[in-house]
């Protein structure tokens, strides 16, 4: 089987790799490119562990193929912080005890500064049903709900 | 030793605030390592062939053809680890779960692996391998596995604990009973008698992270395992044990857990990963796909409930009895012993009788999930006090107040309580705005109590006092929801310095004696326990070296506020010595200064909820929707308030998914229906209202601070208080959880034709 | 001597007595006459139980002492999630 | 197995047409993937269409709107103007998955993988809505009800793609709309659903009407006795419980893991109703 040679961007770096035809952009990721921060919780699009933004679009990393990301622009969790100053989210995930395992948490990120890109101002229903593709069995969501609410509020003020 | 374990009821610095966790950074960073995060060179992919059929003799495997595919390293069947046959009951059975030997007992049961160079090489090697099944008859429901008629799994069983010593074998290896007084003079005695049968279905943990571990075995017979589990310790035992290794040799280290709610107290794949290690003498990593997960991990049991209650028109309650059905899967277990221990574990009774049987099925093997076994008799028992109550005329929370046990009320499960929780947390419930609340049309309100032991066990902690004066705290117990948090505010309590000078980690077990694992709610109690007695046993060691700077007597050295203080007025003009002082001479005063403390946390105190709650029901559809949900539970003392809300808060999101929608669904072919996120329906956050949570502390006197296990106990009370929310919704009583749409809209339109 | 009460299917396994009194002074001492003078009973004690003592679940501890007039139940050892 | 990523609708039919082993072909991968995940299909060749000119966009036209067979779901609801005209299909193709899903899966994708349950599909076939298939053959317009025959089976022969699904431009008076039954909030696979289109006369009385059902068939299928049914009205109560009647009575369900029979039919019929009060409001009809 042939390998597939691509180009591509991930949090912001030109990145070149090769992968088999049938590998996912998450295995990619994953054990090629050492980025262990999405996560496989399925592999099926139904816990939404593994979440990246692909050219500006939430996704799931394990439903895309490796060879789709040429020419295109991957952010993963790994590129969420600014150096060591962190994204609001993960300051308010943080401060809210938003996570207790963490399995979910770099998922929940990614899909939460997606839905305030989109919606700066969301209700808190607007946040649970936008953020219904990302599993937790620990939380009972509520403390995210509440981090992510209170990151729209620092995030409108900045 | 001579560490105090008794309550002090002294008041805090650092205990009952709300730091930052120290794994926090790591975690919203994407650079915290779990089960599959970890990596080693050279290593192979392993997999695992799992039997399609529900119950089939394995005749014969032949690998051959596997073996030769190019970039397979290792094949293992049963053939391959030790015949445990005559050997340790239980070690056989959690052998053959890991690979059966000569049965498969349930789709997905592992019959082979293989150790590969890759993911697609170790697949193709499955399909290679041959398998020659003898289909077998099999039974998965508990009660149908119960009649004199369903295919034996085990005809080598005999039920235990029957009067008399049955002849035939049985898919029921157990009767247990518990119980005091008598119950036909109970009855006798009753106004009212609530007479009721519940099924549960089974149901599974659901942590978001499937298991996944890295297997290194040495030629020279030295091992490594990194794995997500509750406990690395019992791995390490398990997986010597099985395979006949030493157990210093493995070195098992606990990564990061993505969740396990008592799913990862058990070994499944990791003796395997260690087969396949030493068969190929290479590194392997195993990591489970979801599939696997639902299929060949440990769900809970499915249920079969019948329950009976007698009261007098003043609403006590004079007899109560409940006979409890529980699936084990296709091994013993003692899950309908824990339902009958529990379930009336909330009420004062003078006449209580309970009767467990634990049920064989061609379902995986039952493992613990949360307070394992007490949702299920709570959701009976409390359906069944709801039923009464309303039989009666009395107000749900009244009937239970006027029935709580108290302190000294003899337990339904055996010994008299101690000071416990379950009368406050129903006058607190009772009190709750929630429940004065108007509700609206097709809406219905329902509470309920639950109950949960907690447990203690053998703990072992190190503190190492760095020569710059930083504290970092070794624990074995792991970490499932923020318990370094809590151990670091206990440490920091405890030496009366900053909560940012102590870094807790969990160690390896090459690094730290035997820890149990983190189960029963355990984690915070035992290693605070051993935490205080540890920073109690630096204390000393670092009053000495004060005593020893001012050449003074030990014992006119007192330690206050992270400082050493010289006790009396000869000392006045001896100023304090700081924590850090003192460690950064330690290296002159006699080297390193550590404390260490091993002990077995005995005197868990009881832990007991009430919840309420109000649902929804859309009458044309039977679609629920939980609208208000409230939590009160006894922590004893809340060492990190948050954390302890998050518990109480995820124990009642996993009650709710159990009560409405999650469900194991078997087809006629004994296989799994829905072994995926999809199907296999978690609440979701757009399912879910806000969760409020009321933290009661009444201390528990056998433990320093006071501090019960707080993790379990919030699933309990779920599936009883949604059922009973339900039930007033619609007018009708809901006996079979989940009440997924279909159950209810049936239930609507039994009534509506009468 | 202490008065030891027994959790049903233990009671079955004791010939039928749910109170057994016992000459021990801690747990290692009780466990040990259990076996000898109920012998039905010792795979379960090998296995493991339990000791409550005065509302205080034991699980490991042989040296705790049995007070006298204390009250003592055994229970089987228990699963946790 | 190859992967190859055509820059034109002919060379992709082509590569589809000339491929020996199992042929796919990848547009948003929600379903292509998770059967590969699966073992369910190991396909020699995978053809990604999203790199073909056009199939990316939403076009308008004098007739109506062309949605390329490349055009994520979540594109369809940032289009105001297919919002404004088909709210019913918009929010069907809406309802696909999660957001992170909705960022991949296409409403041609959700018609080929011709699942009874597939969301888009019954609101597309109320709608009227029609495919655009290109093969060896040439060009042929198909109606989407034509496309699934079976689940996992579409009418499709080798070698052809849908290139673009085509939707009418709205008449005055009109509204669809399109309710699913899940037992949760999010995520499920619909147990039932019903799509309707209608248009009004001008004293709001029902001048057409389709109605089609999914999960209760084989295939979606299409109620032609509900729009008998509803022609004429103005869901009034009695019009409304013969609808739910008629629904009903057209369901031929089965037991499984989502539903029960009798589940499946009970709520088919609740569902139309409550789908043609939605789409009779958004018409204008009071």
């Amino acid at each position: 089987m042939a390998g597939v040679a691509v180009s591509t961007t991930i949090n912001g770096d030109d990145v070149e790799y090769l992968c088999q035809p049938d590998e996912t952009l998450l295995d990619v990721l994953r054990d090629r490119l050492g980025l262990t921060g999405a996560k496989e919780g399925c592999g099926t699009g139904d816990c939404g562990a593994c979440s990246i933004i692909l050219d500006d679009r939430l996704v799931c990393s394990c439903l895309v193929l490796g060879a789709e990301a040429e020419g295109r622009r991957v952010e993963t969790i790994e590129g969420m912080a600014h150096g060591d100053s962190l994204h609001p989210l993960q300051q308010k995930f943080l401060e809210h005890a938003a996570l207790q395992c963490g399995i979910c948490t770099p998922g929940f990120l990614i899909a939460a500064k997606d839905l305030l890109a989109k919606n700066p101002d969301p209700t808190e229903e607007e946040i649970r049903f936008g953020l219904a593709g990302n599993l937790c069995r620990c939380t009972g969501y509520d403390k995210i709900v509440r981090a992510v609410q209170d990151a729209a509020s620092v995030m409108k003020g900045a | 030793m001579n560490f105090d374990p008794r309550y002090s009821g002294r008041s805090f610095t650092s205990v009952g605030t709300r730091p930052i966790r120290p794994d926090g950074v790591d975690k919203v960073t994407g650079r915290a390592r779990y089960g599959a995060d970890f990596n080693m060179a050279g290593q192979l992919v392993g997999r695992v062939l799992r039997s399609p059929h529900a119950h089939a003799k394995i005749r014969k495997i032949d690998t051959s053809k596997a073996e030769k595919l190019a970039g397979v390293k290792a094949v293992i069947t049963a053939a391959d680890l030790p015949d445990l046959t005559d050997g340790d009951a239980a070690m056989y059975d959690i052998l053959d779960n890991c690979m059966a030997r000569e049965k498969a007992f349930y789709d997905g049961h592992a019959v082979a692996a293989v150790a590969a160079v890759d993911a697609r090489t170790a697949r193709q090697a499955l399909k290679l391998i041959e398998v020659d099944y003898e289909v077998l008859p099999h039974v998965v429901d508990v009660d149908e596995a119960m009649k004199h008629t369903a295919p034996l799994l085990n005809d080598a069983i005999f039920t235990e604990g029957l009067d008399e010593k049955p002849v035939k074998p049985s898919n029921v290896t157990k009767r247990t009973q518990f119980g005091h007084g008598d119950i036909q003079e109970g009855f006798g005695q009753a106004d009212f008698v609530v007479e009721r049968s519940f099924k549960t279905e089974q149901t599974h943990q659901g942590y978001i992270e499937p298991h996944a571990c890295v297997a290194n075995v040495s030629s020279d017979g030295t091992a490594d395992l990194w794995v997500c589990t509750q406990g690395h310790f019992v791995y390490r035992q398990h997986c010597a044990q099985l395979l006949g290794m030493e157990a210093s040799k493995l070195r098992v280290t606990s990564s990061e857990i993505g969740g396990g709610f008592g799913g990862k107290t058990h070994v499944w794949a990791e003796p395997v990963a260690l087969a396949l290690s030493r068969k190929a003498g290479r590194p392997v990593k195993l990591v489970m796909t979801r599939d696997e997960v639902f299929r060949a991990s440990g769900p809970t049991s499915a249920t079969s409930i019948d329950v009976r209650i007698g009261a007098r028109k003043d609403g006590t309650i004079t007899a109560a009895e409940a006979t409890l059905r529980y699936s084990c899967g296709p091994y013993a277990g003692m899950w309908a012993e824990i339902g009958a221990m529990t379930a009336f574990a909330c009420y004062k009774l003078d006449n209580v009788k309970t009767v467990g049987y634990e049920v064989l099925v061609n379902r995986p093997k039952t493992a613990a999930y949360r307070a394992p076994s007490a949702p299920m008799a709570a959701f009976a028992v409390e359906s069944a006090v709801d039923e009464l109550a309303k039989e009666i005329g009395m107000d749900p929370v009244d009937f239970r107040i006027r029935n709580a046990a108290q302190e000294g009320t003899r337990s339904s499960y055996g010994p008299v309580y101690g000071p416990i929780g379950i009368g406050p947390t129903l006058e607190a419930a009772k009190n709750h705005p929630h429940m004065k609340a108007p509700l609206g049309k097709n809406q219905g309100r329902g509470m309920a109590c639950g109950f949960w032991f907690n447990f203690g066990g053998q703990t072992c902690t190190d503190l190492n006092i760095g020569m710059d004066g930083s504290v970092s705290l070794a624990v074995g117990t792991v970490d499932v929801g923020g318990s370094r948090a809590s151990l670091s505010l206990v440490a920091a309590e405890e030496l009366g310095i900053d909560y940012g000078q102590v870094k807790a980690v969990v160690a390896d077990t090459s690094s730290l004696g035997y820890n149990d694992m983190t189960d029963g709610s355990r984690g915070t109690f035992s290693s605070s326990m051993a935490t205080i007695s540890a920073a109690r046993n630096a204390i000393k060691v670092l009053r000495e070296r004060a005593a020893q700077t001012w050449d003074i007597p030990v014992d006119d050295v007192i330690w206050e506020k992270g400082h050493a203080i010289a006790k009396g007025e000869k000392y006045g003009n001896l100023a304090a010595l700081s924590l850090k002082e003192i460690a950064a001479a330690s290296g002159k005063t006699g080297g390193p200064i550590a404390g260490h403390s091993e002990l077995v946390a005995d005197g868990a105190g009881v832990s007991f909820a009430t919840h309420i709650c109000d649902i929804e029901v859309d009458p044309e559809t039977g679609s629920t929707r939980v609208l208000r949900y409230t939590v009160v539970q006894d922590a004893g003392k809340a060492v990190h308030p948050t954390y302890v809300e998050g518990q109480y808060q995820g124990g009642a999101a996993q009650g709710i998914g159990w009560a409405l929608n999650e469900e194991y669904i078997y087809g006629k072919d004994g296989r799994l229906q829905n072994p995926g996120f999809l199907d296999y329906r978690i609440p979701v956050c757009s399912d879910l209202p806000m969760i409020d949570t009321q933290i009661l502390e009444i201390p528990n006197p056998n433990h320093p601070y006071g501090v019960r296990g707080v993790g379990e106990t919030s699933i309990v009370p779920p599936l009883a208080a949604i059922a009973n929310a339900v039930s007033n919704a619609v007018g009708v009583r809901m006996t079979h959880i989940p009440m997924s749409p279909p159950r209810i809209l049936a239930a609507i339109e039994a009534e509506r034709e009468g | 001597m202490v008065e030891v009460t027994l959790w049903g299917s233990l009671a079955a396994l004791a010939g039928g007595k749910s109170k057994v009194e016992i000459e021990a002074k801690d747990i290692r001492e009780l466990f040990r006459k259990l076996a000898e003078q109920y012998p039905g009973l010792e795979p379960l004690i090998e296995k493991g139980i339990a000791v409550a003592i005065d509302g205080t679940i034991y699980r490991d501890t042989w040296s705790k002492e049995l007070p006298q007039g204390a009250e003592i139940f055994l229970l089987p050892r228990l699963a946790g999630g | 197995m190859r992967y190859i990523r055509p820059l034109s609708i002919e060379d992709a039919a082509g590569l589809l047409a000339g491929s020996t082993g199992t042929a796919a072909i990848l547009a948003g991968g929600s379903d292509l993937l998770v059967r590969m995940k699966g073992g369910f299909i190991e396909p020699d060749l995978i053809v990604d269409i999203k790199a073909i000119e056009g199939l990316n966009e939403i076009r308008e036209t004098s007739e109506g709107f062309g949605i390329g067979a490349a055009v994520p779901c979540a594109v369809l609801g940032e289009s105001k103007a297919l919002k404004k005209a088909w709210p019913g299909v918009v929010e069907a193709a809406n309802l696909i998955g999660s957001k992170q899903v909705q960022g991949r899966c296409t409403i041609v994708g959700n018609l080929c993988n011709a699942s009874p349950a597939a969301d888009s599909v019954p609101a597309l076939v109320a709608a009227g809505a029609k495919a655009v298939v290109v093969g060896p053959g040439g060009r042929r317009t198909i109606a989407v009800e034509a496309v699934p025959t079976g689940p996992g089976k579409t009418s499709l022969a080798k070698g052809e793609i849908i290139e673009a699904i085509l939707l009418d431009r709205r008449p005055p008076r009109a509204g669809d709309a399109y309710l699913r039954f899940i037992p949760r909030t999010e995520m499920d696979i619909a147990v039932v659903s019903a799509g309707v289109n209608l248009t009004l006369d001008e004293q709001g009385r029902v001048k057409s009407a389709r109605l089609a059902l999914g999960a209760v068939a084989a295939t979606v299928i299409l109620v032609e006795e509900a729009a008998e049914v509803l022609v004429g009205s103005k869901l009034d109560e009695a019009t409304l419980e013969r609808l739910a009647k008629v629904c009903s009575g057209a369901c031929r369900p089965i037991d499984d893991k989502r539903g029960t029979i009798e589940f499946r039919r009970k709520v088919a019929g609740v569902l139309a109703k409550r789908a043609a009060i939605a789409a009779y409001k958004r018409a204008g009809g009071k």
